[in-house]
């Protein structure tokens, strides 16, 4: 067992559900020989063949509507967007047809499919290369929306993507990709995929977070810690379906919570959890809720993308905003 | 200037508009008479279910229907070739291809009459359902030859797309991954002139729908669409190729679209009725019936009985069809995710809820 | 002056805009000597030509394309896709190009397009002519979002959208296309494109909505009456930007928040709404939001369809149990 | 069978990779040698500005940048045959024909250096901006073509994709359209042979990409893209086609990428050192040094004089790029929209906020 980056748990769990299931096929542009051009499948295509691991013309629509073709006819495709911003010409075969065949023919086909796909902003990236484009498919039933933020969970997380009977979008939080090492046992264990994560226990605030910006809201934890403010950090994860329980346990306790993502604030999926609070925990909050998310504006190329994103100095304002009240 | 690369667009026809046939080679199957009887019966059942299913649509007791007059000998002739195991991904009105592959016309109806059990049919369960999405089916299907291909199965994908689907980007999509991984993929561009009100000039620039394949280096073929041999033919013929790991193929099947688009439509509106005249003198039930005729395997008498027996046999299917209750409300839920999500549990009560369930 | 219905008032609206505007075009399938399948742009290529009124090749990309290439050159096209379903392959050209031209070039390419869409359910359509799927572009910085809910609306916000120097994605609820009549001055008067409409007044509860629904809520404030319950009525309309002022401050006079949408409940725009009285009405709010939506799930076909749609009585509900707080 | 429709793929070349003739019936513009001359300059500059700009990024100066090397004869030929008014709408590493059209290189550089600014140009204004979704561009050029068409400007609109970007749905959409409204457009096809890591072959199973264009039923031909004199004159020849009203066309230029797909690349992963030797024997530089030495209009001292010239110039402009400020924050804001919506009017003012502004 080593220590290994989020990227590197990626490929871990696809070498071992390629191994163990032979009806799991990765395919997407450059995952073969070269490995991806972030080498989440680097080594893929060596061991397991140019039938395992396909490098596909470069059309997204041709990807998608491939790998719902094959996803329905007893294959498990794993299918790669190779950046954010490549992917809404995958949107129509994704909600038009793999969130659908299941219900369409009431059971008679369905779509086992997962598609990954880099995601968000922070690497000094060409346009288009940091896009946080979550919330295209938050509204659309029939998918699962997933965002690992540490290896472990990277791990467990695409291991029941891919054994999920239905499809998953997979988000690859790439800002993030290589940021630390953790042990993760190859033993082929998935996670749920309708858990949040508690990752930090706290009493004063609960800051709800996933993806790439679960480090600076840590961090804030942290800083809050220092000033003897206790906060509760959860890391979403799975996106959709929602755990909103977990949430609402935490807020139960604080009364607080800060809500912090990367996409833009207006209708991000922010939005739904706030809302659901609006709903479900409007009594046991004492203070507003709070959304530290990107502006509604484009994240801007790389020179000013840094002032796009949440900020730790953001999401501590906005906590201390939270404790004003109550 | 060197050339380095030539194209034909070849077309395929047996039997003329007037029943006679135009060449002498004809293909093996249609050796025996017998077989092309049962093909005719099979598009006249096919005629007689259409009627059936206009009228209901017309009486209040379906919703929009895509009628598939003067298609049948492209439908019957695509689905008659096809094996148990293949796949076949139908655009919407391909019926007398799915009557041949096991679908059952009540399912049909069902389907254009609201109720997604219609998808669920008795045809091959891998087969895809009816698409409304045009084009779209085209790539699933190579996505499915792919899947055959990378296990080694004998079997071929088929996909039907029309003349307006022929501009669609996933048409495209779906020819150029053909090509790309040498799929057995056959792509039938269906032409019937129309694409709702857009006539096939508005559609692209391109002389025949035929040499699409080209862009994908498919074998590329103009069939007429209204001859059942020849339809029948090409559809062999691209099959076995397509089988032997030769590839992928792109057919043009010509024909003319007889009917509106569909119920909700006026194609008076639109076309002329010179036009659609010429397309009664084209379409594919009056040469075959010659055809059979002179060669004395068909005649009055046997078309009467056997026009008798397709409206008892429809009839029952639209009974069958007017009999089915309505899905309960939870199938809306239940069909959604192979493992419910709490969130959709949660809905799934609340609407029975309010049936008072 | 006549009383037209809705669809008739948007024919009116372009026929108005195509006479006073050279550079504006209409464009999309059957949308000529066919008049629409809808009949909105009925008699319009008669009147303007073909070269204003263009029948495209069946592609849906390819609209949206030629819609951002035409717009950034000097001309006004309004492109219609033919159904709600069919707008998903216009996706990545509207989110990566025509939300994006200004911000890109800084201002030197600029994409004033209007993409109209048939939209939402109810009219016993076949599957993927019913959707409720404004979501998917409600996240999408550089857009704006309208959904008229009468002829006059219609009207004035049709011409507002395609006066607009920006791309704006212009739904039209297709239940209530004839609904019913209005007078509607042919006079060449656009609405603001960032202000909601108060459609009834009252004080003890707000029902936010837009679009068809509009219909079914109004009905239920009208029975709330005779029950002796004064709901506000709110048409939200220029769903982005939104004009939450308007709905906060008739927030601050009922203290209660009932949101009436078709799309499915997780992450459709009501959240946005939900997520802003969190932030910034909580101390208004004296019962919790409530939200009355399509379910997570596709709208079935048609024999199921309005079991999925919100209902008055659905709407009523919701009403009396924020009735039952404060 | 009876053929309804056949077509040639034909290959242009004038300048062999030995700088010999292979035909002797030049394309006017290149009688007049100085005219050669001074492409070759165009050339030379690009690569001066080329090899720059790799080196600032290798030197942590510049975000990633895609290298154009080996590509100077397509790119300089296409944008050296277009006219002002004509539209160009490139992919990303077309600098050699953006620089014809006034491109400055320091815009170049601002892009690839994370500032929108770089896209606001000196180029025609109506040019399109560097495209990161592949094929994209394709459309937009073809609807800013039917604009023209339908104001009767006689304007052409030229876009550039790769051998990759050829796959692309758009691509295809764009030739379509072109077809189907007989738009004056060039859809460049751009053949470098690799698509970061894949293959050509890879990509579709047609023999040539100029055969794309026949799916829409444009005029469709291959050209040697590393000789500069096949390139302006196949541009040219489409182009005045295009401007009288005749209709688009679809055309192959084949290179090689000389150098890593982009400087986030490593190609030594994917191909063979063989392959890339072979590349050097065929670029564009070589054989045009050798005609235009051979026909006394060139020599290693003027070389030499010009080569110091573009570095020269080439360190202005790196100089300029180096020297500008980072926008300000509200630069994120003020472009978005025409008329500011009042939430992203707080938003801006929270982000001064933050600035402490
Ligand atoms: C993506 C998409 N766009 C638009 C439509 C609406 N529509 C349904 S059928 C049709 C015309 C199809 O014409 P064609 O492909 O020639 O097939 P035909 O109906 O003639 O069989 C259109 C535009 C659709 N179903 N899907
Ligand atoms: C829609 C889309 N998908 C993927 C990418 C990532 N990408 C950038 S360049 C490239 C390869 C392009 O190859 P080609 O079209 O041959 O052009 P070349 O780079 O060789 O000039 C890919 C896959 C992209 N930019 N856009
Ligand atoms: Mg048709
Ligand atoms: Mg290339």
């Amino acid at each position: 067992m080593a220590a290994i980056t989020l990227i590197e748990a990626i490929t871990m769990a696809l070498a071992w559900e390629l191994k163990h299931d032979d009806t799991v096929v990765v395919l997407g542009e450059d995952v073969g020989v070269n490995g991806g051009v972030f080498r989440a499948t680097a080594g893929l295509q060596a061991t397991f063949g140019s039938d395992r691991v396909i490098d596909t013309p470069l059309d997204e629509t041709t990807i998608a509507g491939l790998t719902v073709g094959m996803a329905s006819q007893g294959m498990k495709p794993v299918a790669e967007a190779q950046f954010d911003g490549f992917m809404y010409p995958m949107v129509d075969h994704i909600i038009c047809h793999a969130a659908r065949f299941r219900y369409r023919t009431r059971g008679r086909l369905t779509c086992p499919m997962v598609l990954r796909v880099p995601w968000g902003g922070g690497i000094r990236a060409p346009e288009h290369h940091s896009e946080a484009n979550e919330a295209i498919f938050t509204n659309v039933p029939g998918l699962r929306v997933v965002m690992p933020s540490s290896p472990q969970r990277a791990y467990g997380l695409l291991l029941a993507a891919i054994r999920d009977p239905d499809p998953v979008i997979f988000f690859e939080p790439k800002r993030i990709y290589r940021q630390y090492k953790e042990e993760v046992v190859d033993d082929g264990e998935a996670l749920p995929l309708d858990v949040c994560f508690v990752l930090r226990d706290g009493s004063d605030v609960t800051l709800v977070t996933w993806g790439s910006q679960v480090k600076e809201t840590l961090e804030a934890a942290e800083a809050l810690a220092k000033e003897g403010i206790s906060a509760e950090v959860i890391d979403i994860a799975t996106i959709k379906p929602l755990d909103f329980d977990t949430i609402h346990e935490s807020v139960k306790k604080t009364g607080r919570c800060v809500i912090v993502h990367e996409a833009a604030r207006t209708a991000g999926f922010g939005a739904e959890i706030a809302a659901q609070l609006a709903e479900k925990a409007m009594f046991d909050l004492v203070a507003p809720v709070e959304r530290v998310t990107g502006y509604d504006t484009h994240i801007p190329l790389f020179r000013l993308e840094m002032k796009y994103l949440p900020s730790v100095e953001k999401i501590l304002a906005a906590a201390k905003r939270t404790l004003a009240h109550g | 200037m060197p050339t380095v690369a030539t194209f034909d667009i070849e077309y395929l026809q047996y039997l003329g508009p007037d029943g006679n046939l135009v060449r002498d080679d004809l293909p093996e199957f249609a050796a025996d008479r017998r077989v092309l009887v049962e093909l005719f019966k099979q598009m006249l059942f096919t005629r007689a279910f259409d009627t059936k299913a206009v009228n209901l649509q017309r009486t209040g007791k379906l919703g929009t229907y895509a009628s598939c007059l003067g298609h049948e000998a492209t439908h019957i002739g695509i689905g008659s070739a096809m094996q148990y195991d293949d796949v076949f991904a139908p655009s919407y009105r391909e019926y007398g291809a799915q009557f041949m592959r096991g679908v059952k016309p009540r399912e049909v109806l069902m389907y254009w009459g609201g109720d997604e059990r219609g998808n669920d049919f008795s045809g091959p369960p891998h087969d895809y359902s009816w698409c409304v999405p045009i084009g779209t089916q085209n790539l699933h299907a190579a996505g499915a030859a792919l899947a055959f291909k990378l296990r080694g199965e004998p079997r071929v994908a088929v996909a039907c797309v029309g003349d307006g689907g022929s501009s669609k980007t996933d048409t495209y999509a779906a020819i150029n991954s053909a090509g790309a991984f040498t799929l057995p993929f056959i792509q039938c561009i269906i032409n019937n002139q129309w694409a709702i009100s857009v006539p096939r000039k508005a559609q692209t620039g391109a002389k025949t729908l035929a040499q699409k394949g080209i862009a994908g280096g498919l074998e590329s073929l103009q069939v007429d669409g209204n001859d059942i041999i020849a339809v029948r033919g090409a559809m062999d013929f691209a099959l076995k190729r397509a089988r032997n790991g030769h590839g992928g193929s792109c057919i043009e099947f010509v024909t003319y679209r007889l009917s509106d688009h569909t119920t909700a439509d006026d194609a008076r509106r639109y076309r002329g009725e010179q036009e659609v005249k010429e397309g009664w003198e084209r379409e594919p039930f009056l040469r075959l019936r010659k055809f059979l005729t002179t060669e004395g395997v068909w005649n009055e008498k046997i078309e009467a009985e056997w026009k008798e027996e397709c409206n008892r046999l429809s009839d029952i299917e639209v009974n069958a069809y007017l009999e089915t209750k309505t899905q309960p409300v939870e199938a809306m839920f239940d069909f959604l995710y192979g493992d419910m999500p709490h969130d959709v549990a949660e809905q799934r009560a609340d609407a029975l809820k309010w049936e008072g369930r």
